[in-house]
């Protein structure tokens, strides 16, 4: 930790230090009213000025909770920041989150005040008030829309900032406060609170310190060596720690400048006219720019679509060593060059990524061709590996060791230790503190002398040295003949073709493993347009036999890899069958963050599962499913069941001795 | 349902026509029709096709010259409008098959909407630097608060021709909004649209006339959404008025349903 | 493939309504008139300059007028020839009756007869449009065709009854009449063909321009927004006929050194047309563009066989040239009816969203 | 004021006192419109049907003229000529729609305008290079045309009527009553009508556009030979006659683009009135006023009644 953070432990302490050291550099833009509205750091301190007086006027306290909701606006970022420096605690909200979830989160952080984004988060809000007795006011950033509303409770920013203003202009040592109260804010202090959906029960709020948070911030920094004249894109969701170290405790510690997009469905043209240096995505994000690649592709004339592949394949060759600085022949280079020239640098350039230094994707397991496809252009594409509770870093890969099935090495000063179950435990100094009101839980993840559980089971990965997550570890489990199932990690590797949209693997406590798979509809849609295989519905297409076809090769596939990886070559996939419908989190057969619910579906689909176990080749079922509209309705289907060739596990061990 | 505020029912009288009749060689179009708008109502105009009601709009603004009757808009009484005196008077219009100007994008659309707000002379213009750019920029200012306020934003630079149809009515009123108008005449804003599109419009309808406090006319042939949005309706057939009042009132109206249930005349 | 767009944002409306947003586009066209100024002057012959460089520029400066009025107006004109007389001539008095006046004035001032002229015949637009107008147009062009033949007081009762361009010079150097070279007077035409382009491009680019468009694409619409129909159609008129003058000018004053009046007859303005609708409408580049093909094809016809060594008599490669420009006006027509420009765009278009279609 | 009698009474007192001359003027002031209206029929059979503003009919008249000249020049009986050149016309017809139409359908008039400079080009290039550049006397006796003139003495002085443009007059008013019959009666005219107006109308007659246009075209081809051969027979074949194509727009503005009736009427005022004001008028001037007055008399009329004469007033709808 060596520049600034030391003294500068707080945002607001950090803010005020890049006003100085920085003050005329850009700290964030806002792409609105068509061109991209930017404030200096200086200008930054003196908007987060003038609203945190406001918030202290207006009865904001140290240790108050308040809610941010809302995309990404520099207001609601300053929000944060200004309620900080009264030490009060911002509670950041999933923007998507329906006014029933909202009303959990805010009830259960004891939110006095609200700051939303618009008037539909305002009427969410409003929907559930009187379930929200300590919330006492709410302002918003976009008026369109609330002037006819009841403003007893309800201001604008702009209103907000004016009173500061005010206040400031009224009294000369108004200011000097204001420092004092920053001054009393130490790194030791609660910074935020993140609530965290987890696969079951309720949320949970997550409390950590600004040194939790700053220091790892900090430490991500130096890892990738991050300085100020970084250039990110904000698009995913306040309150998720990804954004929140990303969007905003590195770039307050590092002093780079942070970039809002204009709407949700501008952001890929605005990263393009930015031109991002430094990038944090889930797998998905990835995955769709490939797909949409590939897709569009399919449309370019015939000439253009063979160059294209070929230098695909060139990169796919060559790429990843020229990235990873190994030695490779001239003429490989020659044609890299070519390739860079022609198809890689234009790419990079739709994408917007031309100039990206440092680009992870965390948060779920990518598909390895996903994965290398961008390390091939020449993007410094790594995993990283991280959690709420860590402040993100827990495991990260190190420029030129990236490899798609890991999740790195350790990050600095932070400790990993593999637990004789096979979870993962970490101990760092991004460790939070607790979750808010739920010391039991917290017991349950954090041990007193600071190991936290991930809930992940893992192994460190003898070749590499680096960390490989295999499943949560509550759903690693055994077959009846002893040898460790861990569905997740083979559900993943099916997921990795682009044609597997889901799949749902059954094994524990069962003789073999058997897989249900949802297809892609876009991608095997297309297959099926180019290879005229007509269809009427999903559920035609999903039953095609060419289909299942298809699929079974995929299966196989994945039972070759899991014989080489070894230690589960036992679960190999010995039955399969295609789903007629999708699943969907609408019928709660997914979680809203598209995680699958292995037990209800366990129940709804148990005459399938009977089925894969008890031989038959196909099975009839009837499932309730919601509509667009909210209607319900069933269908019902009958559908094949297949048998998978499963590969022989001593020839593929010789194979991997 | 939206109840006729009370302070909206007393409004001061913004434009009002009388007697007014407007024929085409022997076809009567229009038959001695006399109305108000008050000052920020949304005021509706229905009835079957061929009723006349786009004539009387044409009117209006002065597109069409009637032959008999008188137009009073803002106190100022005349045989008939000119398009160029209703347009700098205050009046703005939409189309009932939308009128842009196809060969150019969402946003120089909506910025010719503020010609007549634009008077850097023609030297400047040949410059294009100092005033003149300071204009066009202070104007594009303007226009990019309306683009923000229709969420037009994804389209700024797309060639209107190749935008949906529900876009371009956007466009179209944002063209419209872009003059600033004191009336704004919207003929059938809602025709050929989704119900999604239809809301959508019904919200933009709604937000203008609160948010820029806009009078508003506007001819639509969705019964629901002539009842949720206005405050009077104005029905004509065959080119005269055969009802005028709130909502209520019209619905409940003998001729209104026999009109619409289409008794013989 | 050519353009990266990634990191040119824009922070202000200024940097926003630039007329090349792109950097790429702004590198190229400081490229294109660098070689055009600072190359070409030296290493282009004689007969390169004069037979093609020269009356290139000076038809695209009249068709850049021709697209103001047709392009962005929407006004069609048959009168071109006339109007590019009109400055001619205009000059031509200027020129003589004020000879110590440096001649670049008389040059641009002749414009602003044209322009008067042009107000004058373009009243009928606010009557008529379309095929009816392009006619009212010939009506000028006939009118003053014969103007310039029978009115001897236009030519200083010359008897030859032609234009005879005096020796001008310009700080010492002769830049019109016989003893000025070909790159001089290459120099001045493109010095002014580019200044005006640039006015033009700024006209089109704000206020006007989107007037003169509505006008074009809707012109109801257009007059209920409040613009003021007769107002912006004679400006169009009086731009159109400015250019299209000057144009006339430097044709006769900077390229043929002496004109009869059949320079402006009837051809000329379809000359002109031709090069706006081949170009592409509305499109300043596409005037250029246009002015090249029409002009250069010729000129390649006539030596191609030459060249190949096919033994054919100059009547015969004179027939030829007729049927094949013909041919290939109504070949590109089917091919791309929005002209080349539109073939530009479409080209930019796919280097911009390279290697996708799109 | 002198020059203001010269303009307004002089040219009244000639016309008084000479009557005679005024007869002639008149006469040679029909005939010429006569030929006018016969082009400006071409544009206006083409127009209608097909709202294509065809330049190239005037050298189509060229063409004609000199296919069946050439043909007889090759020694072939002139009546036999005659017939190849209907069929040469009939094969331009289907060239152009193949050529030039097909490829270009529902593209903007100003397009098809254009495409039409381009065929006017091809047919000079591949005229002059069939034909040769060379000026040709048409064979109106072999096709029993008239020559000499009547010289009728009226109004104490002689008006001498070439027979030929007597023939050319009858000819034209039968060609004009044959087209009326064929577009009032026949099931061919009425699509045709019926296209003007849709062209879905055209299909529900059961004729496809392509054939309605082959037809129209090859209609405006007889015109043109009928208008080749009156007009060669006066003066004489020569490729610089297409610029009367030109002559035919003021017409077609006083006419209207799509009435026959409109074509007629309109050709004879413009032919009348350019005669007399170059008679009357041309000496004030410097002669060689016709070369405008026409599109003058046009534009006039055009300010007053935009529609044309028998064009119907237009209401805009929004």
């Amino acid at each position: 930790m060596a520049d600034g953070t030391a003294e500068a432990d707080t945002f607001p302490k950090l803010l005020i230090r890049n006003a100085q050291v920085r003050g005329l550099r850009p700290a964030i833009r806002h792409k609105d009213f068509g061109i991209w509205q930017t404030w200096t750091w200086a200008q930054v301190l003196d908007e987060v000025l003038a609203f945190s007086v406001g918030l202290d006027e207006l009865g904001l306290r140290r240790g108050d909770k308040f809610a941010v909701i809302g995309a990404n606006r520099p207001r609601l970022y300053w929000a944060m920041c200004a309620g900080q420096a009264l030490g009060a605690v911002p509670v950041p909200v999933y923007a998507d989150s329906v006014a029933d979830e909202m009303a959990y989160v805010l009830d259960h952080a004891e939110a006095t005040l609200a700051v939303v984004e618009d008037q539909e988060q305002f009427d969410k809000v409003l929907a559930v008030s009187e379930r929200l007795p300590k919330l006492l006011q709410v302002f918003y950033d976009e008026p369109r829309g609330l002037r006819d509303y009841d403003h007893a409770r309800l201001k604008s920013i702009d209103e907000v900032q004016r009173i500061g203003r005010q206040a400031l202009a009224a009294d000369a040592g108004r200011r000097a406060r204001w420092q004092q109260s920053v001054a009393q804010g130490k790194g030791s202090d609660l910074s935020v609170m993140l609530y965290t959906s987890g696969t079951t029960g309720r949320a949970k709020g997550v409390m950590l310190t600004y040194d939790n948070v700053l220091i790892s911030a900090q430490n991500g920094n130096t890892y990738d060596r991050l300085g100020e004249s970084e250039e990110v894109i904000a698009y995913l969701p306040l309150a998720w720690i990804g954004d929140h170290i990303f969007s905003y405790a590195q770039s307050y510690v590092a002093g780079y400048c942070v970039n809002c997009p204009e709407t949700g469905e501008t952001v890929v043209e605005d990263r393009r006219e930015i031109g991002t240096t430094y990038a944090f995505a889930p797998p998905r994000v990835y995955e769709n720019l490939l797909t949409t690649t590939m897709v569009r592709m399919e449309d370019a004339s015939a000439i253009k679509r063979r160059m294209f592949h070929y230098f695909i394949g060139v990169a796919r060759r060559w790429g990843e060593k020229i990235l990873n600085g190994e030695k490779v022949p001239l003429h490989a280079r020659l044609l890299y060059g070519l390739g860079d020239f022609l198809v890689y640098a234009p790419l990079k350039n739709r994408f917007g990524l031309s100039r990206i230094r440092v680009s992870y994707t965390a948060g779920e397991a990518i598909g390895p061709e996903i994965f290398s496809f961008f390390r091939a252009l020449g993007i410094n594409l790594k995993q990283l590996y991280g959690q709420t509770e860590a402040s993100v870093y827990i495991a990260a890969q190190p420029d030129g060791e990236s490899f798609p099935d890991t999740v790195g090495k350790p990050n600095q000063d932070v400790e990993i230790r593999i637990a004789e179950n096979g979870e993962v435990l970490f101990r760092s100094p991004g460790v939070f503190v607790g979750y808010y009101k739920d010391p039991e839980k917290t017991a349950e993840t954090k041990t007193p002398d600071g190991w936290v559980h991930t809930g992940d089971a893992g192994f460190i990965d003898p070749k590499t040295g680096h960390l490989k997550i295999i499943d949560r570890a509550k759903d690693v489990g055994r077959l009846i003949d002893g040898t460790l199932f861990a569905p997740k990690y083979i559900e993943n590797k099916l997921k990795f073709f682009p044609n597997i949209r889901e799949a749902v693997a059954f094994g524990d406590k069962r003789d073999f493993v058997t897989a249900m798979i949802n297809i892609d509809i876009v991608a095997v849609g297309s297959w099926a347009e180019r290879n005229n295989v007509v269809y009427g519905s999903y559920q035609e297409l999903a039953a095609n036999p060419r289909v299942y076809e298809m699929i079974e090769r995929h299966i196989e596939e994945v039972n070759r890899a899991l014989v080489e990886e070894g230690v589960m070559a036992g679960a190999q996939i010995k039955r399969f069958l295609v789903l007629h419908k999708e699943l969907d989190a609408d019928d709660g057969e997914l979680t809203r963050t598209m995680k699958v619910r292995r037990g209800l579906i366990g129940e709804r689909y148990a005459p399938l599962i009977k089925a894969l176990y008890e031989g038959a080749t196909e099975a009839a079922i009837a499932t309730e499913v919601t509509f667009e509209d909210g209607r319900k309705g069933t269908i019902s289907a009958r559908l094949k069941i297949r048998d998978v060739k499963v590969a022989p596990v001593a020839a593929a061990l010789e194979k991997a001795a | 349902m939206r109840a006729p505020s009370s302070e909206v029912l007393a409004g001061q009288v913004l434009l009002s026509v009388e007697n007014v009749s407007l024929s085409f060689g022997g076809v009567k179009a229009i038959r001695d029709v006399s109305f108000d708008i008050r000052k920020g109502e949304i005021r509706a105009i229905i009835g079957p096709n061929g009723a006349g009601k786009t004539s009387l709009l044409n009117v209006i603004n002065g597109f069409y010259q009637p032959q008999e009757g008188r137009i009073t808009f803002r106190g100022e009484t005349r045989e008939k409008m000119r398009p160029y005196a209703a347009a700098r008077g205050g009046i703005a219009r939409t189309f009932q098959n939308v009128a842009l100007f196809k060969g150019m994008s969402a946003l120089d659309n909506i910025m010719t909407g503020r010609s007549l707000k634009m008077n850097r002379g023609f030297v400047w213009q040949l410059l294009r630097h100092g005033p003149a750019l300071a204009e066009e920029v202070e104007h594009r200012r303007r226009v990019e608060e309306i683009i923000d306020f229709l969420e037009i934003n994804a389209i700024r630079r797309v060639q209107v021709g190749r935008l949906p149809y529900g876009l371009q009515k956007r466009v179209e009123l944002g063209r419209a909004l872009a003059m600033e108008p004191d009336l704004l005449l919207l003929d059938e804003p809602m025709a050929g649209m989704n119900l999604e599109e239809k809301e959508d419009m019904s919200r933009f309808v709604l937000d203008v006339n609160n948010h820029y406090g806009t009078t508003i006319a506007l001819i639509e042939h969705d019964m629901g959404v002539v009842m949720d949005l206005s405050n009077r309706v104005l029905v004509l057939d065959y080119g005269r008025k055969i009802a005028d009042g709130t909502p209520d009132e019209v619905k409940a109206d003998r001729n209104v349903i026999d009109a619409y249930l289409g008794v013989a005349h | 493939m050519l353009y990266r767009e990634v990191g040119q944002y824009k922070t202000t409306y200024e940097a926003d309504h630039a007329i090349f947003p792109l950097l790429q586009d702004r590198i190229g066209i400081a490229v294109i008139l660098a070689i055009a100024f600072l190359f070409v002057p030296f290493t282009a012959s004689d007969f390169v300059v004069n037979s093609m460089l020269i009356p290139i520029l000076i038809f695209a400066l009249a068709a850049i007028g021709l697209n103001l009025l047709t392009g962005y107006a929407g006004l069609i004109s048959l009168g071109t020839g006339g109007f590019m007389g009109v400055g001619a001539y205009g000059c031509y008095k200027l020129a003589t009756a004020f000879p110590q006046v440096n001649i670049l004035v008389p040059i641009l001032l002749s414009g602003f007869f044209s322009a008067a002229v042009g107000v004058v015949f373009g009243l009928p637009s606010l009557r008529i449009k379309g095929f009816y107008l392009a006619v009212a147009t010939l009506a000028s062009q006939f009118f003053l065709s014969w103007c310039f033949v029978r009115v001897p007081w236009l030519v200083n009762y010359n008897v030859s009854g032609a234009i005879e361009v005096p020796t001008r010079t310009f700080f010492g150097i002769p830049i019109t009449g016989p003893n000025a070279t070909a790159t001089t007077r290459y120099l001045v035409v493109l010095a002014v063909v580019v200044a005006m382009t640039w006015l033009a491009s700024n006209l089109v680019h704000g206020r006007i321009g989107r007037m003169w468009m509505a006008v074009r694409d809707m012109d109801i619409a257009a007059e209920l927004i409040g613009i003021r129909l007769y107002r912006t159609k004679l400006l169009a008129f009086a731009v159109s006929s400015f250019y299209a003058g000057v144009a006339g000018a430097m044709l006769v004053f900077l390229w043929l050194g002496a004109s009869e009046a059949d320079s402006f007859d009837i051809n000329a303005s379809f000359l002109v047309l031709f090069m706006v609708i081949i170009g592409g409408l509305g499109s300043l580049l596409g005037s250029y563009l246009g002015s090249v093909l029409i002009l250069g094809l010729p000129i390649v016809l006539r030596t191609l066989p030459g060249s190949l060594g096919v033994p054919l008599n100059s009547a015969t490669v004179e027939h030829l040239q007729f049927m094949i420009v013909g041919a290939l006006i109504i070949l590109f027509l089917i091919v791309e009816p929005n002209g080349l420009a539109r073939l530009w765009q479409i080209g930019k278009q796919k280097l911009r969203v390279w290697p996708f279609p799109y | 004021m002198d020059l203001l009698y010269q303009i307004f009474i002089d040219p009244f007192v000639q016309m008084g006192t000479a009557p005679d001359l005024l007869v002639q003027t008149l006469w040679e002031g029909l005939v010429g419109g006569v030929l006018y209206s016969l082009i400006a029929l071409g544009f206006v059979l083409i127009f209608k049907a097909s709202g294509v503003f065809n330049f190239a009919q005037g050298i189509m008249v060229v063409f004609a003229a000199m296919s069946l000249v050439s043909l007889y020049g090759l020694g072939i009986p002139a009546f036999v000529a005659l017939a190849l050149t209907f069929a040469i016309m009939l094969a331009l017809a289907w060239g152009v729609e193949r050529l030039v139409l097909r490829p270009l359908v529902n593209q903007p008039d100003i397009i098809l305008f254009m495409a039409t400079f381009g065929l006017t080009y091809f047919l000079i290039g591949f005229g002059e290079l069939v034909f040769g550049g060379e000026p040709k006397v048409m064979i109106a006796d072999q096709l029993f045309l008239p020559r000499g003139a009547y010289d009728i003495k009226m109004l104490g002085g002689f008006v001498s009527l070439q027979k030929i443009d007597i023939a050319a007059t009858v000819i034209a008013s039968l060609m004009v009553a044959a087209l009326a019959v064929f577009f009032q009666k026949t099931r061919i005219g009425r699509a045709l009508r019926a296209v003007a107006d849709s062209h879905r109308a055209a299909l529900s007659v059961g004729i496809s556009l392509e054939q309605i246009w082959v037809i129209v075209w090859f209609a405006a081809g007889i015109v043109a030979i009928v208008t080749g051969i009156m007009w060669g027979a006066r003066s004489q074949v020569e490729f610089s006659l297409q610029i009367i194509a030109l002559k035919a727009l003021p017409v077609l503005i006083l006419g209207g683009f799509t009435s026959i009736p409109g074509a007629i009427v309109g050709g004879v005022i413009i032919g009348v009135g350019e005669k007399l004001g170059e008679f009357y008028w041309g000496p004030l001037l410097g002669s060689g006023i016709e070369s405008w007055l026409a599109y003058m008399i046009a534009l006039a009329f055009l300010l007053f009644r935009p529609q044309g004469l028998f064009g119907e007033k237009i209401i805009e709808r929004v």
